[in-house]
């Protein structure tokens, strides 16, 4: 079997006095969609956050492609696409301008013929002179969804993506989760629409309090949380 | 290491040496050393206040080092070291601008005479001094620690270009009394006090990077149970963070 | 500059002042070292400084 | 070298569209340029002689307003994490930065000029020698401030922290560009003012180099 695409072994991370993720050890497959899924701190975005090097775990150490987290840091990022929950936009400058900031940054074309059609797909068009400021929560979403589509990459991140969009939002996440499959590209999915994503995914991960409370196939996991809801699962069965 | 029991005690060993060569070398000092030609009787403040002056540079010049090892090993101990370090360099400061004014009013009629040395520990004081503000205002142990060993190494940078700068800045005032031109015979209380205060320092930082310490691991949660500790110590790899 | 009268008073000024601050840093210190941190875990404090904390068992 | 000029579009974009701010903090130069004169009262003679000291002040002074708000539209949505995750290297954004807080901070000194040739009568003929002392001494300013923006904006009390930990630090550089400019003011029969120049380049050298290298570590996770 090809080697995994991400490896992580025993991650933790701690914030001050508490553990955000306690021994998390995965290995995630080439070209897979995996759905993260768990309750509100369950440790879903700091695991996905960890993967991004957006921050560095305290304990245990992971690779991507072969590539230390924390010791090559540079090529993970080269190879990590994030949609994180916060839009990492300049809200004194337009839709448009925060798209050209990143694309100069990555050295690609950025003038609006060639960012225009991204922004309508993520039906920004209308707005994408407007200050960022003036968006919405669902905009800003949007526009992080354009800020994505700039590269495909190896390795793809959504952290809680259907939050915030309306109904046109879910189908343009359905699509782009779609596309990142078809291109082999490996998707992890952070969120709580654990019965739309579960059917599309090849594997689910249970986390509760910072543990991997389970893994198995999409179905399997979305069973046991609508079975359970509340109730924590019984501990770790590995 | 030593044994806790003694470990324990070894700051105080340290405080109280230091406090009994300070109090014979401030007697030789005040009582038998022989007053000095020019400056009489207040001459004598020297004994303490130039060994202030080293051990408050040496102080400082300590929390420079621990910042540096955390900045490159990233041990949080390096952190309560540097903590310790400034602390202690921000008191020996402030009591020698303390004792430097005291000293100048006799002998320049004013308060402040704009020594280069003097002035340049009162800019000491003040830029340590918002180095201990900023780890106030910071919540986060690991960025408070990355962010105040930054600034620790940015301060000490700025001590020679501040000193040459007050120097030019006021060099027609006066020539600066250097060791050089003290005789012989004062050199004896001198370096008693100079030990004294350097042992009492030793000891103060000791007992305040344990402060530090201590404050520490109330804030860092303990390694989660799960993870049996022996394994993961070789795997870890952002270790200190 | 002659030598200055009523040094004296200055002198005992500066050795009193030293003196004072030396002290008064040191009682600060002591006390401060006894003061028991809320240990994250919520039971018992944690150890009071020099009974080999945590750094020395390695656990960082 | 690219990832600079990216930083400094960046930059351009962001100060284009606060320009707004940039008047108000020149407004703030200048009335910190008249209250100086009130509190020195109206003899022309002292108001001259301190005329480099108050202009300095004043440029100190308002130098904290820029600096904090500077990384404010990099930490409000964690733009500034946005561009880390897209490798953009840490040296590059403050440099961009700097740079920009410096010419903004240059531009700031030389509109107060004329207000202190105005309200003091202490001008000079030399201008583009104070041009470069301005120049020089925003620069020393610029690049520790930059580096304390970077943290302060992300901790507790930042407009109170930033003077407290840029002040102490900047005394040569107030010393330096004072005492320049008012040689160039008042005339310089010693010729000390290449000295002062020299002293403000080293403080530049060294902020310059050292602020960069340490600019990755305050805004990288830690």
């Amino acid at each position: 079997m090809a080697s995994p695409m991400i490896e992580a072994r025993g991650i933790s991370r701690r914030f001050g006095r508490r553990w955000a993720l306690v021994d998390v050890t995965l290995s995630i497959p080439r070209g897979s969609t995996t759905l993260i899924a768990g309750r509100n701190g369950s440790g879903k975005s700091t695991l996905l956050r960890v993967l991004a090097t957006a921050i560095r775990p305290t304990l245990g150490s992971a690779t991507i492609q072969g590539h230390d987290l924390v010791a090559a840091q540079q090529d993970v990022r080269g190879s990590v696409n994030l949609l994180g929950h916060a839009p990492y936009s300049y809200d004194p400058l337009s839709a448009l301008q925060n798209l050209q900031i990143a694309a100069r940054f990555l050295e690609i074309e950025s003038n609006e013929a060639v960012l225009r059609p991204l922004l309508a797909r993520v039906g920004l068009e209308g707005r994408r002179h407007d200050p960022v400021s003036s968006f919405s929560a669902g905009m800003r979403k949007r526009l992080s969804i354009a800020r994505v589509l700039l590269r495909t990459l190896p390795v793809t991140l959504l952290d809680e993506p259907y939050a915030n969009l309306d109904a046109a939002g879910f189908t343009l996440i359905d699509d782009l989760i779609r596309d990142l499959h078809q291109s082999g590209s490996t998707v992890l999915v952070a969120s709580h629409m654990v019965d739309r994503v579960a059917p599309i995914c090849d594997s689910a991960v249970l986390l509760e309090g910072g543990r991997v409370a389970s893994i198995g196939t999409g179905s399997a996991v979305s069973e046991r949380i609508s079975s359970n809801p509340d109730k924590t699962p019984p501990r770790n069965e590995q | 290491m030593t044994s806790p029991r003694l470990s324990r005690r070894l700051p105080l060993l340290f405080i109280l040496v230091g406090a009994a060569l300070l109090l014979c070398g401030s007697y030789i000092g005040l009582f038998v050393a022989p007053p000095e030609r020019m400056m009489g009787e207040v001459q004598r403040l020297m004994y303490v206040h130039v060994p202030t002056a080293w051990n408050s540079m040496l102080a400082l010049t300590f929390a420079f080092i621990a910042a540096l090892a955390y900045l490159i090993g990233g041990a949080w101990k390096w952190d309560a070291r540097m903590e310790a370090g400034i602390e202690v360099g921000v008191v020996l400061a402030f009591l020698l601008c303390v004792q430097g004014s005291i000293w100048a009013k006799p002998t320049w009629g004013v308060w402040w005479d704009w020594d280069p040395r003097l002035t340049t520990t009162a800019v000491l004081l003040l830029a340590f001094a918002g180095i201990i503000a900023l780890r106030r205002f910071v919540d986060d142990p690991g960025r408070r620690a990355t962010w105040s060993a930054v600034a620790t190494i940015i301060a000490f940078a700025d001590v020679p270009i501040v000193y040459f700068s007050v120097k030019w800045w006021n060099s027609l005032h006066q020539l600066q009394s250097t060791p050089q031109t003290v005789s012989s015979a004062f050199h004896l209380p001198l370096r008693m006090n100079a030990f004294g205060i350097l042992f009492l320092m030793i000891g103060w930082i000791m007992l305040r990077s344990r402060i530090a310490q201590a404050r520490l691991e109330s804030e860092l949660a303990p390694p989660p149970a799960a993870t049996s500790f022996s394994d993961n110590a070789h795997a870890t790899a952002g270790g200190h963070r | 500059m002659g030598t200055i009268t009523g040094g004296w008073g200055f002198v005992i000024a500066g050795y009193a002042l030293t003196a004072m601050v030396l002290v008064s840093y040191t009682i600060s210190l002591v006390i401060r070292s006894r003061v028991r941190f809320p240990s994250p875990e919520g039971e018992g404090g944690a150890p009071a400084p020099g009974e080999g904390s945590r750094a020395d068992r390695g656990e960082w | 070298m690219n990832q600079l000029l990216a930083a400094l579009w960046k930059e351009g974009l962001l100060q284009w569209n606060l320009r707004s701010r940039f008047f108000a903090v020149a407004v703030f130069g200048t009335t910190s340029l008249l209250l100086f004169s009130f509190a020195i009262g109206p003899s022309a003679h002292a108001l001259r002689q301190y005329s480099a000291g108050f202009l300095w002040l004043a440029l100190l002074l308002s130098s904290t307003l820029t600096l904090s708000e500077s990384f404010h539209a990099e930490t409000e949505h964690r733009a500034l994490e946005g561009l880390l995750l897209l490798q953009a290297s840490p040296r590059a954004l403050f440099y961009g930065k700097a740079i920009a807080n410096w010419l903004q901070l240059a531009i700031l000194g030389m509109m107060l000029v004329p207000i202190m040739v105005v309200l003091y009568d202490a001008g000079t003929t030399d201008l583009f020698r104070l041009a470069g002392i301005i120049l020089l001494g925003s620069a020393g300013l610029s690049a520790p401030g930059t580096l304390y923006a970077a943290m302060v904006t992300q901790a507790r009390a930042q407009q109170t922290l930033l003077p407290l930990l840029l002040f102490p630090l900047v005394v040569p550089v107030l010393l330096a560009s004072v005492k320049a400019t008012s040689l160039l003011i008042l005339g310089d029969p010693m010729g000390q003012t290449p000295s002062w120049i020299g002293l403000l380049l080293c403080f530049n050298a060294i902020y310059w180099s050292l602020c960069g290298l340490l600019f990755g570590r305050v805004v990288e996770d830690s």
